[in-house]
């Protein structure tokens, strides 16, 4: 009880500041899915003062992933006598024709696994089939990815690959940063991705683009703490990367698991969904490792496929338009039936829109 | 197009399914949105399909369940359980000591609501193609209060009372789903009549409901669609244990729509809702209230969270799976 | 973007593995990507990996901040 | 122990398996070996697990099935079905399209019959864990005549008429599961109530019973063990179409034991048999009189062979698979 | 109608005729189980003069498997990874730790098919997996596992094998007919047996033993104008094998099923359920086709095991004691749970006196 | 011992297979074991098998025997 008062005592004494140090209308953009999610479900947007709106970003590894690629997973999961693993979250993206969810509905081995670990388990104890990873996410998952690859070199497991889709957001904030259309004032920072990072490849965007940064953790407080320094920045135009989220992250980031990730992975360039290529922001396995390359392994070809028709996700990933803006939004496009990603994972910007607001209260 | 296991989640999905069939009965069928149909005589008739797996789990096994599962439905409505029909689909294979103590569960429910079983059948299925046993129960029995509760009778002002912590069954079953090892949890499977029947003298007592399959969020939802009612709830009085809140936190699920089975949300009229708390408290010591029917945002259920903002709760969307993001 | 969620290390299985517990869960993590790992620890742990330790210390620019918002409040000086 | 295909047969061991349940359940269960029981107010409850492969097969489908199935249950013991409740497991991947077919299918023998459906329920299972779609219906419904029909009743003397040829259900599946052609064949899968209705102003109506699982053969057993009489039938007399003897030759199956599922076996008392057949011969134009109740040989029943002899005739005593001896 | 009046004239006519032929008790064995079940299910018993008896013989291919051949199958069905085919008849034979129809249960994938040929097509269409299949029977059906074995010699098809049980009759009535314990006035001898063995097989009964013989078909009638022949040739001493089915029966047999039989197994020495060894009584694949035994590519040992204690089935076999004599007969087995093979077949002998007599009428 | 049915052949596949008859059922059938099939041909199947063509003649002892029969029941000369 206690707790819960001190909790509300400290958002009332931000709120107060940030009407406080918001004297212009300030749009801030949380890069991060995580952050999308627990502002909607923490309500946080309906005690921000008028002028101050939060916009999505790209930071949904679902939503990023690009069609091209979904398809090039889903073509893999449908040969015979294969246990495709995935991370829940890709079950219901939308290829152009289905998705690993309808797969499995009619009959391909399509298994949810919470990590790449026990990815490996099913291979283990599968030795006669191949076992193919679904490999997504940013610099956070991508070590962990890595660390199981070196694991299935060292124990010479031969059913195992993953098919690598591993994005990087630095590449990704700074073609965002540099658009015209783009007018944001601020970024909340990924709290996970800057716990492997650290704060150093974030300080291009005060010091090329004169916007505001903070590395803020995941609770409603945290993120309104976020919210508040980004307005303090502006105001005193003291642009710089503000590290909220001390408590996990370090400035250098993690060592350990950077170089687990140069041990395995190049930098290659690499597609977003709605963004298009990005030099540098994606990871493909060292030649060394391409034995574990599913999409060398089956032969796999990568499409560029344009996105459904109608679909403004990338407007949206941007931050050029919010999901209430796209002509299809829950409409034809709906969580039950998403047409483009953003719907999808419940921390898509259009999911997350959809479930806390789309009805006005 | 083909059914998915979202279909079968208990959210929008499932709604949608069985609007579907429904349309086809046309008048031939009741399409009130309740759990329990009330027919000539005052009798309420319900039927459930049982399939948890695992088929024994902390806190109840199937055979428990399913008594439950199918007399809470009419217990939400008011009506006692008198009368079961059961059917069992059981694989080639089952161990029979398995299908008797299910059984035997089953039967120590009955027991204790002093309910008959009046009808049964069984069937074996090859192997694969059933996951060990199925249970169908349909369950009978009287309306026994002055006017049938249900969600026609939801007012503006009306005191939401939950009956107990939510999410129990929900986060047990996707805790053993997907190898968390939790201790201290169990299902909170448990038969409702018990708590019901008091209430059935009250006259304030508007509209129950277990919150199964899609959980709280889903039953309030349904209840502020259906009825055309808003509702408000208060994140903070929502009782909740912390191991249903690591499950939710770890696999990314929220609270709101993990399944209870011994649980209800209960509608009362305001001048007696501390009555009612009063007497739930006899047999649910966590009962408490967490908010109420409003006049705003008709068809919306608003949550205020813990740091005192504001959203929209809306029904589970598809399957639950466990999420890295 | 990336779920991660703080355990407390209960048991030290091998180099690669432990035993976490979030609040009364418990689960088993991979501890590659942690040098020095103790029982007792507090890690994040993103997709069954502990991907970095957790500190008591909010850090010097969250300070820093409640200072300038207590100041606004007027409950510190400028 | 573990539960086989034989214990889903409809014979004796379905019999067993049925009994230890119900022995469990001891004096909160209803112990009366009828197909429907009768509860409080002259109502008729039944339940019955419908999980016919192929779903889809000439004369009907699993939808059609399940609402003949559980109201010919009612039917036969003179309780006109009024109520439905219909629980639907679904495997994962099934067309959308199949479950509606089925579903109509449903509806159209519950509109002939006017009955309604009160409750449902569906859910959703992996795939792999059920074979595209199983259906659970309990039917409900009102006795209509003046004593319950049922196997206290029969007395020696009592005449046995069958509606309509036997096995045909039993056979068309047994031929489609075994990749065997038969043009010609076709369930007789339909609803027994507008045949039954007539017969409850009858007072000379003593028993009926729907020879499904387990067939003709296994029900007469049922009777004559349940009521403690004998019971004499002649060969001759069975009215069996050709396709069905040529499936029950080539597998090797006896006829008596291949299940009907429009098809009833009637028993009445000898001074109104004519009028009985009469009666039925409007709707079921090969409805015959079979044999008769006798106070011979108790618990038997006895067929008069083709050739004159005399055999007994046993229930189904395990899975009926094809025997090339 | 007209035909239904005519049987039973005919039958009239032949029970009349046995009456009057049969001036002394006479005991016949019907050798074959479908006779046996014939019997039974017409009801043909109930006609006869009470100095007329009929026991029932060693004629059901399950019935004379012997129970180290059936643990033989069972060891087989229970290898992972292994379809193992067999008829119906063979699905619930226990061995001694269970049958195929429990293991299937417990998961094997045994499959009821109704010829050998299906048997082959399951190889076709798995060839990823072994097919075995459960060569049983007598004359009757091992040619068609001759000719499918041919088929899969030819068509040089790997993954399928017989386990080859098959067994052949005269023998049997050798040991039999010389049997001092046995008591027989005549055999009605099996007609699809006959159908591809012809008539000189059955020969050296009447000459060497003095019994009446008598090829029938199957139908009531069939086996009424059998047991008449019989009776006939006792009354006048006439001993013969009649062949009382020649609409099926040639006398030569039929020659072309006989080739196939000996292009493909040589005759060797089998153990018969109750019966023991009898010399050349069975059939065993020649070293040619040994490729396709399924002893031999998965190593099986056929042990020798004793009958479950109590089951007197070889003497039942041997028509020396009726099923209702065996001690444990409708008390500890019954179809429901058989403890001997004879309950298991419905054409066991204790398997179709149980259904058809068992209770006294 | 071994059920055989008779069936008609209907159609004639190839040298090993052919469509038969049992009455209204049609299967289809190995017939290795037959030489000079044809179409109309009534032929005993056992466990899938043609196992020999059927006559319509029962052949001398069955007639033999019911001469015997109809002399014992009067109805013939001795
Ligand atoms: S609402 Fe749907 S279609 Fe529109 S941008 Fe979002 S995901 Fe794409
Ligand atoms: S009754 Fe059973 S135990 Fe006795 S001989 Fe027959 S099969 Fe064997
Ligand atoms: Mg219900
Ligand atoms: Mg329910
Ligand atoms: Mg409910
Ligand atoms: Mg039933
Ligand atoms: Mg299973
Ligand atoms: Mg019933
Ligand atoms: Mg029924
Ligand atoms: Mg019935
Ligand atoms: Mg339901
Ligand atoms: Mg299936």
């Amino acid at each position: 009880m206690r707790a819960r008062e001190m909790l509300k005592d400290k958002i009332k004494l931000l709120c107060d500041a940030l009407n406080n140090l918001a004297d212009e209308p300030l749009t801030f953009m949380e890069v991060c899915g995580t952050h999308t999610v627990a502002i909607y479900r923490s309500g946080l947007r309906s005690l921000l003062p008028k002028n101050v709106s939060l916009v999505s970003g790209p930071g949904c590894p679902v939503c990023v992933t690009d069609q091209g690629e979904v398809d090039a997973a889903i073509q893999l999961a449908n040969k015979g006598d294969l246990i495709f693993a995935t991370y829940g979250d890709m079950l219901r993206v939308p290829g152009t024709k289905g998705s690993l969810q309808d797969l499995r509905a009619r009959g391909a081995d399509v298994r949810v696994v919470k990590s790449c670990d026990e990815a490996l388990n099913l291979a283990l104890k599968n030795p006669t089939k191949e076992v193919a990873f679904l490999g997504v996410g940013f610099e956070t998952t991508a070590p962990s990815t890595a660390a199981v690859i070196l694991e299935a070199a060292e124990r010479e497991i031969e059913n195992f690959s993953v098919l690598c889709f591993h994005k990087l957001v630095p590449p990704a904030l700074r073609l965002l940063a540099g658009s015209k259309e783009l007018k944001v004032d601020g970024f909340i920072l990924p709290g996970h991705v800057s716990v492997v990072l650290g704060v150093a490849p974030y300080m291009f965007l005060p010091r090329d683009f004169k916007v505001a940064c903070a590395i803020a953790g995941f609770e409603a407080l945290d993120i309104m703490e976020g919210i508040v320094e980004l307005a303090r920045q502006v105001r005193y135009k003291d642009f710089k990367v503000s590290l909220l989220y001390a408590r996990a992250v370090k400035p250098e980031g993690n060592p350990l698991a950077q170089k687990l990730v140069r041990r395995v992975f190049d930098e290659a360039d690499a597609r977003w969904r709605g963004l298009g290529e990005i030099k540098k922001s994606g990871l493909r396995l060292k030649a060394e490792f391409s034995r574990f390359d599913a999409a060398a392994k089956f032969d796999l070809r990568i499409e560029e496929v344009p996105l459904p028709s109608g679909c403004k996700c990338g407007d949206v990933l941007m931050g050029k338009i919010t999901p209430q803006q796209c002509p299809l939004f829950a409409k034809r496009c709906n969580p039950d039936d998403p047409v483009g990603p953003c719907m999808v994972s419940s921390e898509g910007s259009c999911a997350a829109c959809y479930k806390y607001s789309h009805k006005v209260m | 197009m083909f059914v998915e296991l979202k279909h079968g989640s208990g959210g929008r999905p499932t709604q949608q399914l069985i609007g579907e069939i429904l349309s086809i009965y046309g008048d031939n069928s009741i399409k009130d949105l309740e759990d329990c149909a009330l027919i000539e005589g005052g009798l309420g008739v319900t039927i459930d399909g049982f399939t948890v797996s695992p088929r024994f789990f902390p806190g109840g096994d199937i055979g428990k369940l399913a008594v439950c599962g199918s007399t809470n439905d009419l217990a939400v409505r008011g009506v006692k359980p008198m009368y079961l029909a059961m059917s069992i689909l059981i694989e080639e294979g089952l161990p029979k000591e398995e299908l008797i103590k299910v059984v035997k569960s089953a039967y120590g429910v009955s027991k204790e609501l002093d309910v008959k079983l009046v009808a049964g059948d069984t069937k074996v299925l090859p192997r694969g193609q059933a996951d060990g046993m199925y249970i169908t129960c349909c369950a009978l029995g009287k309306a026994v209060t002055g006017r049938p509760w249900g969600i026609n009778n939801l007012s503006s002002g009306d005191i939401l009372v939950i009956t107990g912590p939510i999410g129990k069954h929900g986060a047990l079953i996707s805790a053993l789903h997907y190898g968390l090892d939790v201790d201290q949890l169990a299902s909170d499977c448990a038969p409702l009549w018990p708590l019901m029947q008091p209430l059935t003298e009250v006259a304030g007592v508007k509209c129950a409901r277990d919150c199964t399959r899609g959980g709280l969020g889903t039953v309030l939802c349904e209840w502020a669609e259906g009825a055309g009612i808003g509702i408000e709830i208060e994140e903070d009085l929502i009782p909740l244990d912390p191991e249903v809140a690591s499950v939710a936190d770890v696999l990314g699920f929220d609270v709101l729509h993990l399944a209870c089975e011994g649980t209800a949300v209960i509608a009362v009229a305001p001048d007696c809702a501390e009555y009612v708390l009063s007497s739930l408290r006899v047999l649910a010591p966590n009962c408490t209230a967490i908010g109420k029917v409003t006049e705003d945002h008709p068809g919306i259920v608003g949550l205020k969270t813990e740091i005192g903002g504001i959203r929209v709760v809306d029904m589970l969307a598809g399957e639950m799976v466990p999420r890295i993001c | 973007m990336c779920l991660a969620v703080p355990h407390r290390i209960e048991e030290i299985l091998d180099s690669k593995r432990a035993i976490a517990a979030a609040g009364p869960l418990r689960v088993e993590v991979r501890t590659d990507l942690i040098d020095d790992l103790n029982v007792g620890d507090i890690v994040l742990v993103h997709a069954g990996f502990a991907i970095e330790k957790c500190e008591e210390e909010d850090g010097q620019e969250l300070e820093e901040l409640w200072e300038e918002v207590l100041r606004l409040a007027g409950k510190r000086d400028a």
